[in-house]
C-alpha cells in the first residue's frame, strides 16, 4: 500500500448540548487505501457522524476538528468551502443513511442522479441521460427510463438505496462512504448492490467505508473493521478475524444475535460495565 | 438547585416537570428576542399591576387648559385633546391591553384547540362539519365579523374581547387539527385505546397536550394581531367605551393630531407596536424552544 | 383446555380492500405463536383486528373462548395487550414513564397505583430512577421496556407483539428478547409475535404461521427452522433467504 | 411498487365526483356564510329601515319602508327569499348608496384588486427572498435584522403607518401621489373596461393616467404590502429552515452541488407548496380589503364598503360583500389546491 | 395643483343615500340639490337669509283664501334645454306628495295628499296657484315652498326614465334633471361626485366649469391634501386643526349653522323624570371650558332651539358651569344621588370629546354617565325606540321657519308609544304640558310676523327653563380653503350651500 486514500487522526466531532458540550466522535483515527473498510457499532455509536466529518457535513452548531483529516496528502479541514465542494461527489461521495429522506422529494429521481454528474462533467443532455441509465440499470434497476422519471415517494425503501447508490457512484468518486447503504433489501438484491460496489473497488480502485451495524455483512464484503462505541474505536481487526476478536463489546455484539437454529435459553446480553460506555 | 433541576432522572413528578420547564426556561433565555420579549412582557405585567403607582396623573382626569401639550418634563408623553396626561393613558391602558390578551388567550386558544382536536380526532362528517364551520368563520374578514359581533353585542371592552375571541379560534382549530391528524395514528394513542381509554380521555389527556406547545407559540405571535384588531375596533369607534384609555382608541382619536400634535397618536401607537414586538419575540423564541421540528436552530 | 385466541376464517380490510383473507389459526394458552412473512402481508393487520384497531372484519374469533366485538373494549384491554414495533411511537412524547405507567390503572380504576408502578418497573427490569423520566431522555431499548410494562400493568393473559424489536439494533435486541421470554416464564402469558426475522422466531416461539399476500400459507413447528423442513415454496424461499 | 394506469374514462368520472363534491362543499359554505352573515347582520341593534327613510321620517313612511324591503316577514322567511334572489344573480339594492349592490360591487372590488394584488407582488418579490436569505444565514445579523423587520410588520398599526406614510412620502417628500384611486381631473378619462384603473389606462394607451394612478396607488400598496411581507418572510425563513436541516440537502451538498444551488435547487422546491398556501392566504387577507388603509387613503374599496354597510345595517350590501369575499376566499383556496398539485409530486 | 376652472372639494360624502329632490335627506345630498336645482323662491347664494326668487320671478299670498300665486320666470331652461314649464312645477311637487318618501313630510305640512295634491296645485298659462289647507302663517307656507322637496324637476326628461311606476326616482338617484348652476355629471358614491356648470343658468353662468367633491373620510388627509394644493377646499376640518394652520395660502371661513347641540334625559327613565334634575343638569355643562379648546370656533354657546342669527331666535345664555349651584338644587329637591345611566353618543369628533367632558362635570355632581359610542344608525336606533337614557345629539331644522323646531322641541300633544313622531320631545318621551302645546300651535297660525316671532321666543325662554332637553350649543362651520378661493357661500344648513360664485384668482 502506498500513500493512503484517506487519512484520519484522532477525529473529533463535538456538539454543544445545554449539559455542555458532547463529543460524539472521540479520536477515531484509520487509514483508508483502495480497499474496503467496515465501521460497525451499535445505534448512535457515532458511525454516521464519522462519514459526515470526513465530508465536512457536521452543520454547525457542531464541531469537527482533527489532529490529522487528508485526503491524497491535502488537508481537507482547512481546504477553502468552493475546492471543498469540487471534491465532495467527484472525490469523496457518500450514501446517506435514510433514502427517504434523503431524496428530494419535488425532484425526478433522474434530475437528481443527473444533477450529480452535471455538477463535475460538462455532458451533453442525451449523454447524461444515457450515463443515469447506465447507472440505473447497474444497480439492478428493471425498468430505468420509468424510474427515472419517478418520484422518491413513488419508490420503495429498496428502491430508493439504489438510486441513492446509483447517485454517489455515477461521478466516479475515489472513496465512497456507504452509510447503512443495503438495510432496506431484501437478501439477494443486497449481495447483487453489494457485489456492484465491490467491483468498483477493485476495477477502478475505489477506496470503500461501508458503515453497517450488520456484523456478518461488513466481515464478508470488508477487508478491515473498525468496531466503534460510544464514539471510540474499541477493535480494529481484519475481516476473516472477526470471530477471533477480542475486546468484550466486540464479542458481545457478536453473542447476543439471535441464530437460525437457536437453542440457547437466554441470549447473552452486553454487560456495560465492562467498558466505559453511555 | 441546578443539578436537581437539571437531573436526568428526577425522583418526582414535580421536579419532572419543574425540570422540564427550567430546561426550557434556560433555553429560551439563551435567545436573544425571546429574552427582549419576555422582558417587554414582563415589563407589561408590571405596569399593568402597579398603574396607579406608576402613572403620575389621573388617566380620566380632565384639564381643558392644558390641551395638546407635547411631550415634556410634566408629561412625558405630552397631553390629549381633553388636557388628559397621555403617559398615565399609556400606563393605565396597559391593564386594558394585558385584559384583551388574556382573554382572547383564554377563550380563543381552547375553544381552537377543542375544536381543531375532536375534528381530527373522529375525522369523517365530524371533520367535515367541523371544518365546514371553520371555513365559514375563516372566509369571514376578521374586522367585519368582530365590529358585526360588537354591533350586537353592544359596545364595550368586555364585548370588543369576546367579539376578537370569536373571530380567532378557527385559526387555532385549523392549527390543531393539522396536528391532530399527524399522530392520530400514532401508536401511543392506539396503545391507549388498547388500555380502554375512551375518545374523550384520548383527546383531552393524550392529544390536546400535545398541541398545546405549537399553540402556545401560535397564540403569542397573534397577539400583536389581536391587539391590533382591538386597536382596529378603536379605530372605527368601537371597542372600549371612553374614557377608557384603551390604546387603539387612543390612536384613533389623535389621528386627527397626527400632523401637528404627533404625540397623541403616536405614544399609545408606540405602546402598541412594543408589546406587539415583545410577543412576537416571545413567540418565534417560544418556537425555537418548544417546536420540536425547529429545535436546535437559532 | 380452551384456545387462548383462536380465528376462524378471518377476512380483514381496509376501507373496502380486503388484505387478510381466510386466516385461521388457534392459539393454546401459554403457548408463543408467530406469525412471519414478507413486508405487507398481512402479520400486523392480524394483531390489529384481534386488538380491535381493524375493524372491518369478518369471520370468527374469539379470545380465552369470549366472541370479540369490533372495537377495543374495557373487558378486553384486561386480558389482552399488544406491544407496538416503534418504541419510539408507541410512547406518548409529554409524558413521564410514571404518567405512562397510572394511566391504565386510572382507567380501569386500580388502587395502589405506585407499588404496582414500582412493581413493573422492577419487571422489566428498569431502574426507579427512569419513573420520572420522558421518552426523550431514554434510549429505544428503554422505551420498549416502558411499552411493555404499561402492557403489563392491567396483567393481561395474552399479550400481542408487533415487532418488538425490529427497530432495536442486536444488542438490545437481545435484552428484549430476555425480558420478554423471561415474563412469559413468570406470568404464564400467551404471545402472539410478529416478526420477520426467522432467528428471533427460533428464539422466542413454539410454533410458527407463515403468510404471504395476506394468507396463511403454512403452520409448522419451531423445530422446521433448525432444519428446514418447510412444504410451501414460499416459506422454503423465506428460510433460504435468511441464510438458513 | 404497483402501477394503477389511469383509465381516461375512469379518472373522468374522478374528476366529475370531485368536482361534484366539491362544488356541494363550497354551496354549503356559501350557505353557512350568508347565514351566520345574516343572521349577525339582523341582530345587530341598527335599523336598516333608518338608511333608507331618515330619521325624521313619518310612522306610515317608515312602515311602508319596512314593507317594501320585506323586513316584516319572519327571519328565515327572509334569509331563504335572500338566497333565492342570489341564486337568481340579484343581490339586491344597497340602502346605504341607493344602487344594486352587484353594481356597487362591481365599482369597489377592482380597486382593492389592483390595491392588493401590487400589494402581494410586493410582499411576494420581496418577502421570499428576505426568508430565504435569512434562512441561509440563520442566526447572523442579516438574520436577525429580516426577522426584527418581519416582526414589526406584525406590531405596526395600518392605520398609523398609512397616515405618517402619506405625511412622509406625499407631504413632505412629494414622492408619491395623494390619497384617492387617481387625480380627480384624470376621472373619467379612461372607459371601465376591467376596472383595474392600471390596465384600463393601458388599454386606452393613456400614460399620463397610467402614471398618475401608479404613483397613487404605490404608497398604499406597499403598506399592504410591508405586511404581507412580513408573514411571507417568517413563514419562508422557518419553512426554509425546516428544509435546511433536511438530510437530502446534505445529499445535495454531498454530491458538490453549490449553495445557491442546494438553497435554490433543493430546499426551496418542497417549501413552495406551503408558502403558496401562505401566499395565498396572505393574499386573501388583502382582498377583503384593509378597512384602516382604505380610509386613510380614501380608496373605494371593498373593506370601506362592507364596513360603511355594516354600521348602516345595510344588509344586502354586507350580505353582497361578503359573498364575493368568501368566493374570493374560495377561489384562492382552489387555486392553491391546483397550484399544489403541480408542484408537489406526493399529492398528485 | 388644481386647474384653474375647476373647484376641487375634499369632504366626507359617504352619508348620501338618495339625490333625488323627492328623497335626498341626507346633508350632502341637500348640497347637491341646492347646486342643481331651482325651486319657485329659494334662500340664494347673494344672501342666503333672504327668501329670494327663483324659477318664479313674482308671487302673491292670500292667507285668506290659503293661496299663493306664483309667475314662472321667463326663460329658465333645464339642463336637457327643455323650457321651464308650469307642468313641471305642478309635476314636481305633485311627484313628492305621490313617491312619498321622506321629505314629503315637509310639504304634506301644507295639507296635500295623493289624492288631493292635483287640484291643490294647478296652472293656468304662466302662472302657478298653490292652494294649503290649515292655519299657517304665509311666511311659513313659503318657507316650506322653498325647502328642498320643492325643487323642479325636468319631468319630461324624468318621466321618460320611469321604471315601473317610480317617477324616475331611481333614474333621479344617479342622474340629474335640474335647472340649476350646475348639473350633475360623475356620481360614484363614497367616492367621487363632479358637477358640470350650466352655461346657461337664468342668473349667470357660474365662474367655475365645475366642481369636484372627492370622498376622503379622514380629516387628516383632508388637511394634507389641502396642504399640498391638491384640493382646494377641506370641508371636514376639525377644530384644532384648523388652529394648526400656519400657512398664509390657506384661509378658514366660518359659517354659523342651524344646528343645535343639546343633552336630553328620557322620561322613560326614573332617575331623570325630576325636574330638579333638568335645572341642575344646566349647570352642570361646561359650556366655555368646550367651546374655548376642543369646540373652539366649531361651535358658540346657545340655550334655545331656534338657532341664533334667524328671527325669532333667543340669544340669552343664562346658564352655566356652577357646579355648586347645581349640588344645592339637587340638594334642595331631594333627589337621590349618585344617578348613574347611560349616556349615547355618536362615536365621532366632537362627540365623543363632548361626552367627556360632561361625564367629568356631571360626575362632580354625582350623576355618572356610562358613555355607549355608536354608529350613527345604532343611535338613532335606539333615539327611535325610546330605549336610551341620556342623549347627546343635534338637530337641524328640515326648513328655514321656527316652527320646524318649535314642533320638535315644544310640541307633543300625544307622548304614547304608538304614535311615533320624530321630535325630541316624543323621542326623549316627554310629554309637553298643555299650554305649550297651544302656544307652538297658535305662534304657526299667527298670520303677523312680528308677533309671531315673539310668540316663538316665548316658547323658547320655556323650554330653556323647564324641560328635560339642555341645549348647549350652536354650530358653526369652518371651511378651510386655498386663499385664492373666493365667493363660497355656505349658509346656515346644508341645504344653503353655494358654489355658484366661487371663483379662483
Ligand atoms: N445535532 C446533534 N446534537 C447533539 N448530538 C448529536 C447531534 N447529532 C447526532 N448526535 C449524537 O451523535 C451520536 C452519534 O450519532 P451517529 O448518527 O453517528 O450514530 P450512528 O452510529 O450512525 O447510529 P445509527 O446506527 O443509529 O445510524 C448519537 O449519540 C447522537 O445522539
Ligand atoms: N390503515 C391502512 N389503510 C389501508 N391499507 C392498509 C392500512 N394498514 C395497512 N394496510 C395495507 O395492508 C396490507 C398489510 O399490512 P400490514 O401492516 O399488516 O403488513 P405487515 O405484514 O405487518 O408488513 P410489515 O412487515 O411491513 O409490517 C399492506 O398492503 C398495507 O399496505
Ligand atoms: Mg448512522
Ligand atoms: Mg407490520
Amino acid at each position: 500500500m502506498t500513500e493512503p486514500l484517506l487519512s484520519v487522526r484522532d477525529l473529533r466531532v463535538t456538539f454543544p448540548t445545554p449539559q455542555g458540550p458532547v463529543e460524539v466522535v472521540k479520536g477515531v483515527s484509520f487509514d483508508l487505501g483502495q480497499e474496503r473498510l467496515g465501521i460497525v457499532g451499535e445505534s448512535g455509536s457515532g458511525k454516521s457522524m464519522t462519514g459526515r466529518a470526513i465530508l465536512r457535513l457536521i452543520r454547525p452548531p457542531g464541531k469537527v476538528t482533527a489532529e490529522k483529516l487528508a485526503f491524497q496528502g491535502r488537508d481537507l479541514l482547512s481546504l477553502p468551502e468552493r475546492e471543498m465542494r469540487a471534491l465532495r461527489g467527484a472525490r469523496i461521495s457518500m450514501v446517506m443513511q435514510d433514502p427517504r429522506y434523503s431524496l428530494n422529494p419535488v425532484m425526478t429521481i433522474g434530475r437528481q442522479i443527473a444533477e450529480a454528474l452535471r455538477v463535475h462533467e460538462n455532458l451533453s443532455r442525451s449523454a447524461t441521460r444515457a450515463r443515469v441509465r447506465d447507472m440505473l440499470e447497474a444497480v439492478q434497476i428493471n425498468d430505468p427510463d420509468r424510474v427515472a422519471n419517478m418520484y422518491p415517494h413513488e419508490v420503495s425503501g429498496g428502491m430508493g438505496q439504489r438510486v441513492m447508490i446509483a447517485m454517489m457512484l455515477i461521478p466516479e468518486p475515489q472513496i465512497l462512504i456507504a452509510d447503512e447503504p443495503t438495510s432496506a433489501l431484501d437478501v439477494s438484491v443486497q449481495a447483487q448492490v453489494l457485489d456492484l460496489i465491490d467491483t468498483l473497488v477493485k476495477d477502478k480502485g475505489m477506496g470503500l467505508i461501508l458503515i453497517s451495524h450488520d456484523l456478518q455483512l461488513v466481515a464478508r464484503y470488508c477487508d478491515q473493521i473498525l468496531v466503534m462505541n460510544a464514539g471510540r474505536v474499541v477493535e480494529r481487526c481484519a475481516a476473516g478475524e472477526l470471530d477471533k476478536a477480542t475486546h468484550p463489546y466486540t464479542r458481545g455484539l457478536l453473542a447476543s444475535v439471535p441464530r437460525m437454529n437457536e437453542d440457547r435459553d437466554t441470549l447473552p446480553t452486553l454487560d456495560r460495565t465492562a467498558w466505559e460506555g453511555t | 438547585m441546578h443539578a436537581w433541576l437539571i437531573s436526568d432522572s428526577p425522583a418526582s413528578r414535580l421536579q419532572a416537570s419543574a425540570g422540564r420547564f427550567y430546561r426550557a426556561g434556560g433555553l429560551l433565555l439563551r435567545n436573544p428576542l425571546a429574552v427582549a420579549g419576555v422582558l417587554i412582557i414582563g415589563l407589561l405585567i408590571v405596569t399593568a399591576i402597579f398603574a396607579p403607582w406608576i402613572a403620575p396623573e389621573s388617566p380620566v382626569g380632565q384639564n381643558l387648559s392644558n390641551r395638546l401639550l407635547p411631550p415634556s418634563a410634566d408629561h412625558w408623553m405630552g397631553t390629549d385633546e381633553l388636557g388628559r396626561d397621555i403617559f398615565s393613558r399609556v400606563i393605565y391602558g396597559s391593564r386594558i391591553t394585558l385584559m384583551i390578551v388574556a382573554l382572547v388567550a383564554v377563550i380563543s386558544a381552547p375553544l381552537g384547540l377543542v375544536i381543531g382536536a375532536i375534528s381530527g380526532y373522529f375525522g369523517g362528517w365530524t371533520d367535515r362539519v367541523l371544518m365546514g364551520l371553520t371555513d365559514v368563520f375563516l372566509s369571514m374578514p376578521k374586522l367585519i365579523m368582530a365590529l358585526a359581533f360588537v354591533a350586537a353585542l353592544g359596545p364595550g371592552i368586555e364585548n370588543a374581547i369576546i367579539a376578537i375571541a370569536i373571530t380567532a379560534w378557527p385559526a387555532y382549530a385549523r392549527i390543531a387539527r393539522a396536528e391532530t391528524l399527524t399522530f392520530r395514528n400514532a401508536e401511543f394513542v392506539s396503545a391507549t385505546r388498547l388500555l380502554g381509554a375512551s375518545h374523550l380521555r384520548i383527546i383531552f389527556a393524550h392529544v390536546l397536550p400535545l398541541c398545546t406547545s405549537s399553540m402556545i407559540v401560535r397564540v403569542t405571535l397573534d397577539m400583536a394581531g389581536i391587539i391590533l384588531t382591538a386597536a382596529g375596533l378603536g379605530f372605527l369607534g368601537l371597542g372600549a367605551q371612553p374614557p377608557l384609555p384603551e390604546w387603539g382608541a387612543m390612536i384613533s382619536r389623535g389621528r386627527v393630531f397626527i400632523l401637528d400634535q404627533w404625540w397623541v397618536a403616536t405614544m399609545p401607537g408606540l405602546a402598541i407596536i412594543l408589546v406587539s414586538l415583545g410577543f412576537c419575540f416571545l413567540g418565534d423564541g417560544l418556537r425555537d424552544v418548544l417546536d420540536p421540528k425547529s429545535a436546535g436552530k437559532s | 383446555m380452551t384456545a387462548a385466541i383462536s380465528l376462524n376464517n378471518l377476512d380483514i380490510s381496509y376501507s373496502g380492500t380486503r388484505v387478510v383473507e381466510g386466516v385461521t389459526f388457534d392459539v393454546a394458552e401459554g403457548e408463543s405463536f408467530a406469525l412471519v412473512g414478507e413486508s405487507g402481508s398481512g402479520k400486523s393487520t392480524v394483531l390489529k383486528a384481534i386488538a380491535g384497531l381493524a375493524p372491518e372484519w369478518s369471520g370468527e374469533m374469539s379470545i380465552l373462548g369470549q366472541p370479540r366485538g369490533h372495537g377495543p373494549d374495557k373487558d378486553l384491554a384486561r386480558t389482552c395487550q399488544m406491544v407496538f414495533q416503534d418504541p419510539y411511537g408507541s410512547l406518548h412524547p409529554r409524558k413521564t414513564v410514571d404518567a405512562v405507567l397510572s394511566e391504565p390503572l386510572a382507567i380501569h380504576g386500580l388502587g395502589n397505583r405506585s407499588e404496582r408502578i414500582e412493581k413493573a418497573l422492577r419487571d422489566v427490569g428498569l431502574d426507579r430512577r427512569f419513573r420520572f423520566r420522558y421518552p426523550h431522555q431514554m434510549s429505544g431499548g428503554q422505551r420498549q421496556r416502558v411499552a411493555i410494562a404499561r402492557a403489563l400493568m392491567l396483567e393481561p393473559k395474552i399479550m400481542l407483539l408487533d415487532e418488538p424489536t425490529s427497530a432495536l439494533d442486536v444488542s438490545v435486541q437481545a435484552e428484549i428478547l430476555n425480558l420478554l421470554k423471561r415474563l412469559r416464564a413468570e406470568q404464564n402469558l400467551t404471545y402472539l409475535l410478529v416478526s420477520h426475522d426467522l432467528p428471533v422466531v427460533g428464539f422466542m416461539c413454539d410454533r410458527v404461521a407463515v403468510m404471504t399476500k395476506g394468507r396463511i400459507v403454512e403452520i409448522a413447528p419451531v423445530d422446521a427452522l433448525h432444519h428446514g423442513d418447510f412444504t410451501d415454496p414460499y416459506s422454503r424461499q423465506l428460510y433460504a433467504a435468511s441464510g438458513g | 411498487m404497483s402501477f394503477n394506469p389511469d383509465v381516461p374514462s375512469m379518472r373522468l368520472a374522478r374528476f366529475a365526483r370531485s368536482l361534484g363534491g366539491f362544488a356541494v362543499v363550497t354551496a354549503l359554505t356559501f350557505l353557512g356564510l350568508l347565514a351566520i352573515t345574516f343572521f349577525i347582520g339582523r341582530v345587530v341593534p341598527i335599523d336598516p329601515v333608518l338608511a333608507v327613510v331618515g330619521d325624521r321620517a313619518t310612522n306610515a313612511q317608515y312602515e311602508t319602508a319596512r314593507i317594501a324591503m320585506g323586513l316584516d316577514r319572519p327571519l328565515i322567511v327572509q334569509f331563504f327569499s335572500y338566497v333565492g334572489d342570489v341564486l337568481q344573480g340579484d343581490l339586491g339594492t344597497s340602502v346605504s348608496t341607493g344602487r344594486p349592490v352587484a353594481q356597487d360591487l362591481v365599482r369597489v372590488f377592482p380597486a382593492t384588486l389592483e390595491m392588493a394584488t401590487i400589494g402581494i407582488i410586493i410582499g411576494v418579490v420581496l418577502g421570499v427572498p428576505m426568508g430565504v436569505y435569512a434562512a441561509a444565514r440563520a442566526g447572523s445579523w442579516s438574520d436577525q435584522v429580516i426577522r426584527v423587520l418581519a416582526l414589526l410588520g406584525y406590531s405596526v398599526p395600518a392605520f398609523w403607518l398609512g397616515l405618517v406614510g402619506l405625511a412622509v412620502f406625499y407631504a413632505g417628500l412629494g414622492w408619491v401621489g395623494g390619497p384617492g384611486r387617481i387625480d380627480v381631473f384624470y376621472d373619467g378619462l379612461v372607459e371601465p373596461v376591467t376596472g383595474l384603473l392600471l390596465v384600463d389606462s393601458l388599454l386606452d394607451g393613456q400614460m399620463d393616467v397610467f402614471r398618475n394612478a401608479f404613483h397613487r396607488i404605490i404608497l398604499p400598496a406597499t403598506i399592504l404590502g410591508f405586511f404581507s411581507l412580513a408573514y411571507i418572510a417568517r413563514m419562508t425563513r422557518s419553512f426554509m429552515l425546516d428544509q435546511l436541516s433536511q438530510e437530502y440537502v446534505t445529499t445535495a451538498r454531498v454530491k458538490g452541488v453549490s449553495e445557491t444551488r442546494v438553497i435554490w435547487g433543493h430546499a426551496f422546491g418542497p417549501i413552495r407548496v406551503p408558502l403558496i398556501t401562505v401566499i395565498g392566504l396572505s393574499y386573501a387577507g388583502l382582498l377583503e380589503g384593509s378597512v384602516m388603509i382604505e380610509t386613510v387613503f380614501s380608496w373605494p374599496g371593498i373593506g370601506n364598503y362592507l364596513t360603511t354597510a355594516l354600521f348602516n345595517a345595510d344588509m344586502n350590501a354586507v350580505l353582497g360583500a361578503t359573498l364575493v369575499i368568501g368566493a374570493v376566499f374560495i377561489l384562492i383556496n382552489k387555486v392553491s389546491d391546483v397550484l399544489y398539485r403541480v408542484l408537489d409530486p406526493r399529492s398528485r | 395643483e388644481t386647474p384653474p376652472n375647476l373647484l376641487v372639494v375634499a369632504q366626507n360624502i359617504d352619508d348620501i343615500v338618495a339625490i333625488d329632490p323627492a328623497q335626498a335627506y341626507e346633508f350632502t345630498s341637500g348640497e347637491l340639490v341646492t347646486n342643481i336645482y331651482d325651486r319657485l323662491v329659494q334662500y340664494d347664494a347673494e344672501d342666503p337669509t333672504v327668501l329670494a326668487a327663483g324659477l318664479a320671478s313674482d308671487w302673491e299670498t292670500d292667507a285668506e283664501a290659503k293661496t299663493v300665486t306664483f309667475t314662472l320666470r321667463d326663460g329658465a331652461t333645464f339642463h336637457s334645454g327643455n323650457p321651464v314649464r308650469p307642468e313641471d312645477v305642478t309635476g314636481s311637487l305633485a311627484r313628492v306628495i305621490k313617491l312619498d318618501l321622506t321629505p314629503a313630510f315637509i310639504l304634506a305640512q301644507l295639507g296635500w295628499t295623493p289624492e288631493n295634491v292635483d287640484e291643490m296645485i294647478t296652472a293656468e298659462g304662466n302662472t302657478i296657484t298653490v292652494k294649503y289647507d290649515g292655519d299657517f302663517s304665509p311666511a311659513f307656507v313659503l318657507n316650506v315652498l322653498a325647502s328642498r322637496p320643492a325643487s323642479i324637476v325636468d319631468m319630461e326628461t324624468v318621466m321618460a326614465n320611469e321604471v315601473d311606476g317610480d317617477m324616475g326616482n331611481g333614474w333621479l338617484n344617479e342622474n340629474s334633471a335640474g335647472s340649476g348652476p350646475f348639473e350633475l355629471q360623475t356620481f360614484r358614491p363614497a367616492e367621487l361626485v363632479r358637477l358640470k356648470a350650466n352655461p346657461d343658468y337664468f342668473k349667470g353662468a357660474p365662474a367655475m366649469e365645475g366642481v369636484i367633491l372627492q370622498h376622503v373620510a379622514e380629516a387628516a388627509t383632508q388637511q394634507l391634501l389641502l396642504e399640498q394644493g391638491d384640493v382646494d377646499m377641506a370641508r371636514n376640518l376639525t377644530p384644532d386643526q384648523i388652529a394648526g394652520i400656519d400657512s398664509d395660502e390657506i384661509k378658514v371661513e366660518a359659517f354659523p349653522q342651524a344646528a343645535v347641540h343639546f343633552l336630553s334625559f328620557n322620561q322613560k327613565n326614573d332617575a331623570l323624570t325630576d325636574p330638579a334634575v333638568w335645572e341642575a343638569a344646566r349647570y352642570l355643562v361646561d359650556y366655555s371650558g368646550m367651546v374655548d379648546s376642543f369646540l373652539a370656533g366649531q361651535m358658540e354657546i346657545h340655550q334655545a332651539f331656534w338657532p341664533k342669527g334667524f328671527p325669532g331666535a333667543l340669544e340669552d345664555t343664562p346658564y352655566s358651569y356652577d357646579p355648586e349651584k347645581a349640588e344645592q338644587i339637587l340638594e334642595e329637591a331631594g333627589v337621590e344621588l349618585p344617578i348613574t345611566v347611560e349616556l349615547d353618543v355618536i362615536n365621532a369628533a366632537p362627540f365623543t370629546d363632548m361626552a367627556q367632558s360632561l361625564q367629568a362635570s356631571f360626575a362632580d355632581a354625582g350623576i355618572n354617565f356610562e358613555i355607549l359610542p355608536g354608529t350613527g344608525a345604532q343611535v338613532i336606533t335606539k333615539y327611535r325606540e325610546r330605549t336610551h337614557a341620556a342623549m347627546l345629539l343635534y338637530w337641524g331644522p328640515d326648513f328655514m321657519d321656527p316652527h320646524s323646531n318649535a314642533k320638535a322641541f315644544a310640541y307633543n300633544s300625544d307622548n304614547s308609544d304608538e304614535n311615533y313622531q320624530a321630535t325630541t320631545t316624543w323621542r326623549n318621551a316627554w310629554a309637553v304640558p298643555d299650554e305649550l302645546n297651544e302656544k307652538t300651535m297658535a305662534a304657526l297660525s299667527e298670520p303677523d310676523a312680528d308677533a309671531r316671532l315673539d310668540q316663538y321666543i316665548e316658547l323658547q325662554q320655556a323650554v330653556q327653563e323647564e324641560s328635560p332637553i339642555v341645549i348647549m350649543f350652536q354650530a358653526a362651520y369652518q371651511v378651510a380653503m386655498d386663499d385664492d378661493v373666493s365667493g363660497y357661500v355656505n349658509g346656515a344648513t346644508s341645504d344653503f350651500v353655494f358654489y355658484r360664485l366661487v371663483e379662483k384668482d
